[in-house]
């Protein structure tokens, strides 16, 4: 087998070293009737070209050659050379989390890197080393809001991410956590009003997500003052990342959950991504996830270490902050590279491009009979449009014109059959908007 | 010319800033292509919440810059391509590249989680061939390959205990783990609402069965056992624990994180383990990246079928498989989308390229095991003589005589040319040195390593201090891990230049 | 280091100067050689009351978190403030400076189960024995 | 040692057994000022006689060692705090009749020398001293001993010192004395009647890596040439030949043996020659201690490894040693070809990142770079069997 080094003659040699005649008695502990005395039964093995043909050919029966118009909490950006070339070097990618500093001080650095960026980007002062993805990231948010207030009640708006909403309950059924929610207004933005009547002093935290899962951009001031008056913290989910470079930081919140998959990761039918967890300061002792600090070495030469392990399940065990004990350095280190790269006006153009290509997308949907903006909030590069007929049936139409429409609102707000939210990036072409516009127009008159 | 241990030998040392160090306003590394419809004035749509100037702190360089100064980042860093990284229980094998190619396919990156099923046949078959492997090789009845990671698959492997639990009229209050479990175990058990109660081992690192009958009352919910357990010891008597918890309606829970010691050789749904968590980074090669992704997939007996978390995948009429969400009596979900996809692949293509040959792999990392016990046995203390199946835990009880404890042998390891070994873990064994070389190395590596922890263990006796002092050939020393936590520097900040302070 | 006489001892190794029903309250100097350097240190706020064996502080070093257990019961009256930005303080002064909390006992009383200083120093002489053996 | 072999100058001092070892037509050096024999070509030269120690016996005079006597004056304990404050080892762990390895440091922890303290009595002790060092340590001792509540004296010219070191020592000994040698454990002494003297100070310490005895004796030439006598008369049967200090040299390096101004001296701390088990710093204060407290903070940056050559060449004392690329990185302390091995053996200092067992260095032999490896050390160790009764 090619992955093994070893010959026949060496395993031989190795056996007898260590007293066994045969392999079988290497595994004596194991009681005889519980070993296998047949092979598995898995698909023969297969050479390096049998594998990339086998997966080559499941990728044909994928979405190759379809234009796609789906966000909703995965992103298609560009994606630099650089980035992949620098993630398949493997001395990041075949090292383990740096426990050992002295000989991790590449990964150690490029999260560090990570911690600084993320904090740059939302304007809090310190953010974690990552975590899974933005939905544990924001449910991470709240068990760290849980435990800072010590209450049990957690408001989250319905326009946040259904699925971010759907594991936060996952996590809350067990923890004595008390999940509730609270509706939009017609501008597709938070009801204030539904939120201030169930604000009691008992809320640990108010979650929404900016720009919410509709598209429309939050108002957070306001937010955090009612929710501070209570004595409760505000948990603001980011899923669309790019937003920021365009959109002021969430700083008024007191802890940003957010996902990085829109920084170099590829959308991968759904991970791996990157979540981050960034808040104040005053609350890092409840952190959920790594740290790396800056320190230095007995030389007094800069290094960075792993740092404030103690909240980390490997020590505190039971009484951990949060039982994960990675975090996705990998996706990390891509987000790091890929926003380096982009910069500080990289960033800005970037989120400029999508504001503009998502404006005149709306604006060719708009010129359609029937169909109109559903929200009249301000957005990014994504919103919602309104359409005379079931969405699910437009989209069948377009998927003749090999176009993969819209996000269908229907799936998880009964109330929104009708309602598509439409996505449009940097790498979308205009020729692509306006071949969508026809197909939607199309699809209306059928 | 004759140099026995031709490890030795010197970290690559470049220096290297932080890239905030090197911007400069103006320089960049991406350009855009021109924008193919009007331009808007972001000012006017977004109003307040327009961020005009960008985000403040932001580096600006150019592309070689960029590309050097990760290059020299990642000069710093050990990694399983350099060599041997024998860190016990983390099962750091080779990552073969063509699971990194085929993760990179167009069609296989490129799919959005929410694309019509129909359009997403090759994605689900990949799951599909996947999840059949994994039961195949765990002996379990169904399976979920949601959990992002171990410690995810721990909880989800725990809540569905407790759904089942709860859907008999009650979920019990305890899980009970061993003292020689790793610590996410009861940082799980308390997320998923449970407490947690020691159980312990005996003299031979075993479960005391005597001392486990009287802990499996009716409140205990679960055991969560690892086996072979963190000694490296295969738990011999894990068929008469899985009938005594059944006896009193408590479950099985294995921690798969040492499948590697068992994968083609027994299979824990024989031993009558009710469910379990397989970490894809470990057993099955997905890359660690310096600390994830991973995937933590969770394998059940049909008894907890009901309870998966959503979504779970389905088989419909005509071969099409289809994601399946709507199951009143699952968990819910544990993770947003379809789990870490890219990392499912990589695992795919590992398995595929052994087959039922995957068996060879873990009899080449028990012998590799067991190579280096007899290599160091005497050298070194073994607390616990049973035999060892993937790794072998020694103690530092011999060199602590002259002072020199696990940790600095494993930083003196840093000079011969290896990563260390896990220290101080299990918790059970005071001063551990726990060694786990997977099948990846072969005997010429085996060997430079046992030569390498002799030399050490002859150098603690001689000159202890070179080996409290190391590492000495890394580009940092030690570091002041104590000045890192009491003033936690978390962030870079622009030093604020005189000129700028005074106006 | 020697441990004041007028101190009386837990066998978790928190010392207590009582006054009157006023204490003051830390961890031996046995401790924090235990314990290493410490990094953090969480205390509770004034007001909070105190059960006698119960927890009420930790005491944090890069690599242990260790639970102190209150040596008697009561009401804590003041924290020190000086342990948030040196908690380095608890190794080099245990015994002074590097004090807990004040406490306003509810049950003196409890006192009389705790071990003066000759009795606590053969107590650890004990532990260190084991530690050795 | 280029020491060794360099002609006589000056007037040199002398030890009783000088006009002795002239008679033998031994080839003499001057050592550290000492008109020493370096071989004795009547014995067949320095490899015959280092060879001799290893496999049988020899007998070597160290006269020229220089001993200390510290003992308590009005109370008791006055001693012991002199020895605590002057020596790195803990005295205070000495029985009566044991003696143990040490050294006297300058405050910043490098070497005023190295030293074996006996322990003669109660509240009494004997240094040991190397010759060149004499009159400093003498002087040392004195300056910083005057706060203590003891007396020094200085018996170094009352005692002509024998080493009979060998596996076959304890059979020689045997024959000269009714003490019972079992009884003497390695780095222990006792009192006994050797050759008529009565009460004659016998230890079983050495500088050679081999088991054997040193016996102090009056310093009279009548008595130490008849001592020395009786011992090549005893030792006969057992081939014992006379040694100089051209073996004694090669024996001590086989053996890893500090030798002062090389392995140890005035710019060389306690951590970087590797005698740490030696130096025992929670023993309460001594002089010195506190920088190395420091030092050790500091961590290493040189460290005291064993080479062995493995191309051509003998490294010398005062060599550089290089690394692959010919930039320097540590240097020689001492070197030459090793009779018991039959390879070019030696001890240098060299940068820890270097130090790695079977790290590649090379040796600047003559403006030539000669390939060398760091070993393990002592490359010569010897095994722990008593001698077999005769």
């Amino acid at each position: 087998m090619r992955y093994l080094p070893k010959s026949p003659a060496e395993r031989q040699e190795m056996l007898s070293a260590v007293g066994a005649k045969t392999i079988e008695e290497l595994f004596h502990s194991i009681p005889e009737k519980y070993r296998l005395k047949k092979p598995l039964n898995l698909p023969a093995a297969m050479s390096e070209h049998e594998v990339v043909q086998y997966f080559s050919e499941r990728a044909k029966e994928n979405s190759d050659g379809y234009t796609s118009f789906l966000g909703a909490g995965v992103y298609n950006h560009l994606r630099s050379v650089i980035t992949d070339t620098i993630l398949q070097r493997g001395e990041f990618l075949t090292s383990y989390t740096p426990y050992q500093a002295e000989i991790t001080q590449g990964t150690l650095q490029a999260i560090f890197e990570f911690q600084t960026l993320m904090c740059q980007l939302t304007g809090q002062e310190v953010a974690n080393a990552s975590m899974y993805d933005g939905s544990t990231a924001t449910t991470e948010a709240v068990l760290m809001a849980e435990r800072l207030t010590g209450r049990g009640r957690v408001l989250v708006a319905r326009s946040v991410q259904p699925e971010y909403r759907e594991v936060l309950r996952t996590y809350a059924k067990n923890s004595g956590l008390h999940v509730e929610e609270f509706g939009y207004t017609p501008a597709g933005t938070v009801d204030t009003k539904a939120l201030s009547g169930l604000l009691k002093d008992d809320v640990c935290a108010v979650v929404v997500q900016s720009p919410n899962f509709f598209g429309v951009i939050e108002t957070l001031g306001p937010l955090a003052e009612s929710a501070h008056a209570h004595g409760a913290l505000l948990v603001a989910a980011i899923a669309e990342g790019v937003s920021l470079g365009a959109v002021k930081p969430p700083s008024e919140a007191d802890i940003v959950a957010m996902e990085a998959q829109s920084f170099g990761l590829a959308p991968s039918y759904g991970g791996p991504y990157a979540g981050v967890v960034a808040s104040k300061d005053r609350f890092v002792r409840q952190m959920p996830g790594r740290l790396a600090g800056q320190t230095v070495d007995q030389e007094g030469r800069r290094g960075f270490v792993l740092t404030l392990a103690t909240r980390e399940q490997h020590i505190r065990r039971e009484k951990a902050t949060s039982n994960i004990c990675t975090n996705q350095a990998l996706c990390a280190l891509a987000a790091t590279v890929h926003l380096t790269l982009l910069g500080k006006e990289g960033l800005r153009e970037m989120a400029e491009q999508n504001i503009a290509k998502a404006q005149f997308a709306l604006g060719e949907l708009e010129k359609i009979p029937g169909v109109k903006r559903a929200f009249s909030g301000p957005f990014f590069n994504e919103f919602t449009v309104e359409f005379p007929k079931s969405v699910r049936l437009v989209n069948a139409e377009l998927l003749q014109e090999k176009i993969i429409g819209p996000f269908v609102l229907g799936t998880t707000y009964p109330e929104l059959t009708k309602n598509a939210l439409v996505c449009v990036t940097e790498t979308t072409t205009r020729e692509q908007i306006e071949r969508l516009a026809a197909g939607v127009r199309k699809a209306l008159a059928a | 010319m004759n140099e026995k241990i031709k490890k030795a030998t010197r970290h690559t040392n470049q220096n290297e800033g932080l890239i905030f160090e090197k911007s400069s306003p103006g320089k960049r590394a991406l350009d855009w292509p021109p924008l193919d419809v009007p331009k808007v004035d972001p000012t006017k749509l977004l109003g307040e919440h327009h961020r005009t100037s960008g985000v403040e702190g932001f580096p600006e360089v150019s592309e070689i810059e960029v590309l050097r100064h990760f290059t020299r980042l990642s000069t710093w860093n050990y990694a399983i391509d350099l060599g041997m990284y024998p860190l016990g229980s983390c099962t750091m094998k080779y990552n073969p590249r063509v699971n990194e190619f085929v993760a990179r396919l167009n069609g296989i990156a490129t799919e959005h989680p929410y694309q019509p099923q129909e359009l997403s046949q090759g994605c689900l078959k990949i799951l599909r061939l996947l999840e059949k492997c994994l039961l195949e090789i765990t002996g379990m009845d169904a399976v979920t390959l949601q959990p992002a990671a171990g410690a995810q698959g721990e909880l989800t492997g725990l809540l569905l205990i407790r759904a089942y639990l709860q859907k008999q009229g009650n979920a019990r209050k305890t899980v009970l783990i061993p003292d020689s479990a790793h610590g996410t175990n009861p940082a799980t058990a308390v997320i998923a609402g449970y407490e947690v109660q020691n159980i312990k081992s005996n003299a031979d690192g075993q479960i005391d069965i005597e001392h486990l009958k009287e802990q499996v009352t009716d409140d205990v919910a679960a055991l969560m056992l690892t086996n072979p357990s963190t000694l490296g010891i295969f738990e011999q008597r894990i068929p008469e624990i899985a009938e005594i918890l059944h006896k009193k309606g408590a479950l099985l829970y294995m921690d798969g994180a040492n499948m590697n010691a068992l994968t083609g050789v027994t299979r824990p749904g024989d031993l009558g383990v009710d469910v379990m968590h397989l970490n894809l980074h470990k057993t099955f090669s997905t890359p660690h990246g310096g600390g994830g992704p991973g995937a933590g997939p969770v394998a059940v007996k049909k008894i907890l079928e009901p309870f998966l978390p959503i979504p779970v995948l389905v088989e419909r009429e005509g071969g099409k498989f289809a994601l399946d969400s709507q199951r009143k009596e699952s968990i819910g979900r544990v993770k947003a989308f379809a789990g870490n996809f890219g990392v499912l692949v990589r695992a795919l293509a590992y398995i595929l390229a052994y087959g039922p040959g995957v068996r060879q792999a873990t009899e080449d990392a028990v012998l590799n095991a067991n190579y280096i016990r007899k290599g160091l046995e005497g050298v070194y203390d073994l607390p616990y003589t049973r035999p060892s199946m993937h790794e072998v835990v020694f103690s530092d009880v011999l060199q602590k005589k002259n002072g020199v404890n696990t940790m600095d042998i494993a930083k003196r390891l840093i000079d011969y040319g290896f990563h260390p070994y896990t220290t101080a873990f299990p918790l059970i064994v005071p001063g551990a040195l726990m060694i786990e070389p997977t099948e990846s190395e072969s005997k010429e590596e085996c060997d430079l390593f046992i030569d390498a922890m002799k030399a050490i263990a002859q150098e603690a006796a001689v000159t202890p201090e070179i080996v409290k002092t190391a590492p000495h050939t890394t580009r940092v020393k030690r570091l002041d891990e104590v000045g890192a936590a009491r003033k936690p520097i978390l962030r870079w900040k622009p030093e604020v230049k005189r000129s700028e302070a005074a106006d | 280091m020697a441990y004041p006489t007028n101190y009386k001892y837990s066998k978790d190794h928190e010392w207590i100067d009582a006054k009157g029903d006023m204490a003051t309250v830390g961890i031996t100097d046995y401790a924090q050689h235990e314990l290493g350097d410490v990094v953090f240190v969480e205390l509770p706020a004034a007001g909070t009351k105190l059960t006698a064996g119960k927890q009420f502080a930790s005491v944090e070093s890069v690599k242990a978190v260790s639970e102190i257990y209150a040596p008697a019961s009561g009401e804590a009256t003041e924290s020190n403030a000086l342990l948030q930005a040196t908690p380095e303080t608890i190794n080099n002064d245990p015994h002074g400076a590097g004090w807990l909390i004040k406490l306003k006992l509810s049950n003196a009383a409890e006192l009389d189960a705790l071990m003066d200083a000759a009795a606590y120093e053969k107590y650890i002489e004990e532990k260190k024995k084991e530690a050795s053996a | 040692m280029d020491s060794v072999t360099s002609p006589t100058k000056v007037v040199l001092r002398k030890t009783p057994l000088n006009a002795l070892h002239r008679r033998l037509g031994a080839k003499m050096v001057n050592f550290g000022g000492w008109d020493m024999p370096v071989e004795y070509p009547s014995s067949g030269g320095l490899v015959a006689e280092h060879k001799a120690v290893r496999g049988g016996v020899g007998v070597f005079d160290v006269s020229h060692m220089g001993d200390i006597r510290i003992h308590g004056a009005k109370k008791t304990g006055g001693a012991l705090a002199a020895v605590q404050h002057l020596c790195m080892n803990d005295a205070s762990k000495l029985a009566i009749g044991q003696a143990q390895y040490s050294a006297m440091l300058y405050p910043n922890g490098t070497f005023v020398d190295d030293v074996i303290v006996h322990r003669l009595g109660e509240d009494d002790y004997l240094l040991v001293i190397n010759a060149g060092t004499r009159e400093k340590d003498i002087a040392w001792v004195r300056k910083n001993t005057s706060g203590f509540d003891c007396v020094v004296d200085d018996l170094s010219d009352a005692y002509t010192q024998l080493a009979i070191q060998g596996p076959r020592a304890l059979n020689v000994m045997r024959k000269l004395t009714d003490a019972n040698l079992e009884a003497v454990k390695n780095y222990w002494f006792t009192h006994g009647t050797a050759c008529e003297l009565k009460n004659t100070l016998i230890a079983r310490t050495g500088y050679t890596g081999e088991d054997g005895f040193e016996i102090y004796v009056p310093a009279d030439l009548e008595t130490s040439e008849r001592v020395w006598n009786a011992v090549i008369e005893a030792g006969k049967e057992f081939g014992i030949l006379p040694c100089g200090l051209g073996a004694r040299n090669t024996l001590r390096l086989e053996a890893k043996m500090a030798l002062y101004e090389h392995e140890i001296s005035d710019t060389i701390n306690v951590w970087e020659a590797g005698l740490e088990r030696y130096c025992k710093m929670d023993k309460g204060d001594f002089v010195g201690r506190a920088e190395l407290e420091k030092a050790r903070v500091q961590g290493l940056t040189r460290t005291l490894v064993g080479l062995e050559m493995t191309e051509r060449g003998i490294a010398r004392d005062g060599y550089r040693v290089v690394n692959k690329a010919g930039e320097a990185i540590g240097v020689v302390t001492s070197g030459s070809p090793s009779p018991t091995l039959g390879k070019n053996i030696a001890l240098a200092y060299v940068s820890p990142s270097m130090s790695a067992l079977g790290t590649a260095v090379c040796v600047e032999i003559r403006a030539q770079n000669c390939a060398a490896q760091v070993v393990a050390t002592p490359f010569y160790k010897r095994m722990r069997t008593v001698a077999q009764k005769s």
